[in-house]
């Protein structure tokens, strides 16, 4: 099983990369899928997090088969 | 009743509203005493640039639940009758509607407090995001929205 | 801008606006950012009694001054780029709309605070009389109206 | 010279007039207008008042020429 990793908009082009699958088979953090994700260390503490399209925090805990995204604060309206 | 829709096809606010008003049963119209609409419009300038064309990104599934969940919890707090939220997606020309929130209820009081604050929660949770193409031929992503 | 229009006959308000929009020079509309709505619309019945019919007598004259004086205050008040508010008198049935107050302005928070005043002040100062024709035939005067 | 007095709405029908002129050769206040034009002896404080289209109080000064009206509490919108 595996975790559905997407990032949007300027942190999109920011990683060059838009999504991927994480190789999973125990529970992560979302702190833990954003390292292994995007490689980076920390998580910015502007990168808002989802987790199966609900808003989540770095400490949410993540399933196999779950879709986790990143991206920067919203600007729709 | 709650209407969420995302369309890439621009959209006549107004010719919109009609449409929508003449699908509903005339029973409903002459319960709601009152309603509120916004409309955002796609402006030609932006922090002293002038804006040729914007794209707009979102999150297909992410940003309809959003939506309908921020107009659900309108409707419960505010006793609403009915809400319409459209939203444009892709690109996007100034002049264009960009949003459209209107909200019906019985009393004044509950529909405009109800769709300005259904505005203000999209603007800070619904995901979108704003690329401006400038006249200079940049590109660039918008920040953060101006306050309400 | 500035656009007052009292009538006796009915109007659908989001094609009255669809007809006000299009008479609009196009760089207006891109320069708006945003715009704030509301419309009253008669209800079939008011403190537990069917009604049937409504009768609105005005002040002509003064109702009109009233209105524009409101109107322009706002623009002054909120730096708004237009503002039109339509209002019918005489005989009234429920659905019809009663009142539409419409605002554009750069930015939603003038635009909603603005268009929410002119509702409120209109319903304060704006000579109008609702006389309502009731299910059982007869017929009384609104004593007063409803907070906002 | 006179001044044009108007009555609108419940107030026109308890009085059972919706205009009158009423001579005058000098300023009168609003209330003495009250008291001529409609026969009562105080001006309630629940009737508005508007001199020339512009809302007035008792004391507001009326020359000739002026319109005077009475009304209740409106109920627009």
């Amino acid at each position: 099983m595996s975790v559905k990793v997407l990032f949007f908009a300027s942190l999109r082009e920011r990683l060059g990369r838009s999504e991927m699958l994480l190789d999973s088979n125990s529970a992560l953090s979302v702190r833990e899928v954003w390292e292994q994700g995007s490689g980076e260390a920390s998580l910015p503490a502007n990168v808002l997090v989802s987790v199966n399209h609900v808003y989540a925090d770095a400490e949410t805990s993540v399933k196999p088969g779950d879709e986790v995204a990143f991206f920067p604060p919203v600007t729709g309206g | 009743m709650l209407h969420v829709e995302l369309r890439e096809a621009g959209f006549e606010p107004w010719q919109y509203l009609a449409e929508w008003q003449r699908q509903q049963i005339p029973a409903a119209t002459a319960r709601s005493g009152a309603a509120a609409v916004f409309v955002g419009t796609m402006r030609d300038f932006n922090e002293g640039d002038d804006v040729v064309e914007m794209y707009l990104e979102h999150y297909p599934g992410m940003t309809e639940r959003q939506l309908e969940s921020i107009a659900a919890e309108a409707i419960q707090t505010w006793s609403l009758d009915d809400v319409c939220i459209v939203h444009r997606v892709g690109e996007i020309h100034p002049a264009d509607a960009i949003v459209l929130v209107a909200v019906w209820s019985a009393h004044r009081a509950e529909a405009f407090t109800a769709c300005r604050h259904i505005m203000e929660v999209l603007k800070h949770q619904a995901p979108f995001w704003k690329q401006e193409k400038l006249a200079t031929g940049s590109a660039r992503w918008v920040e953060k929205n101006t306050q309400g």
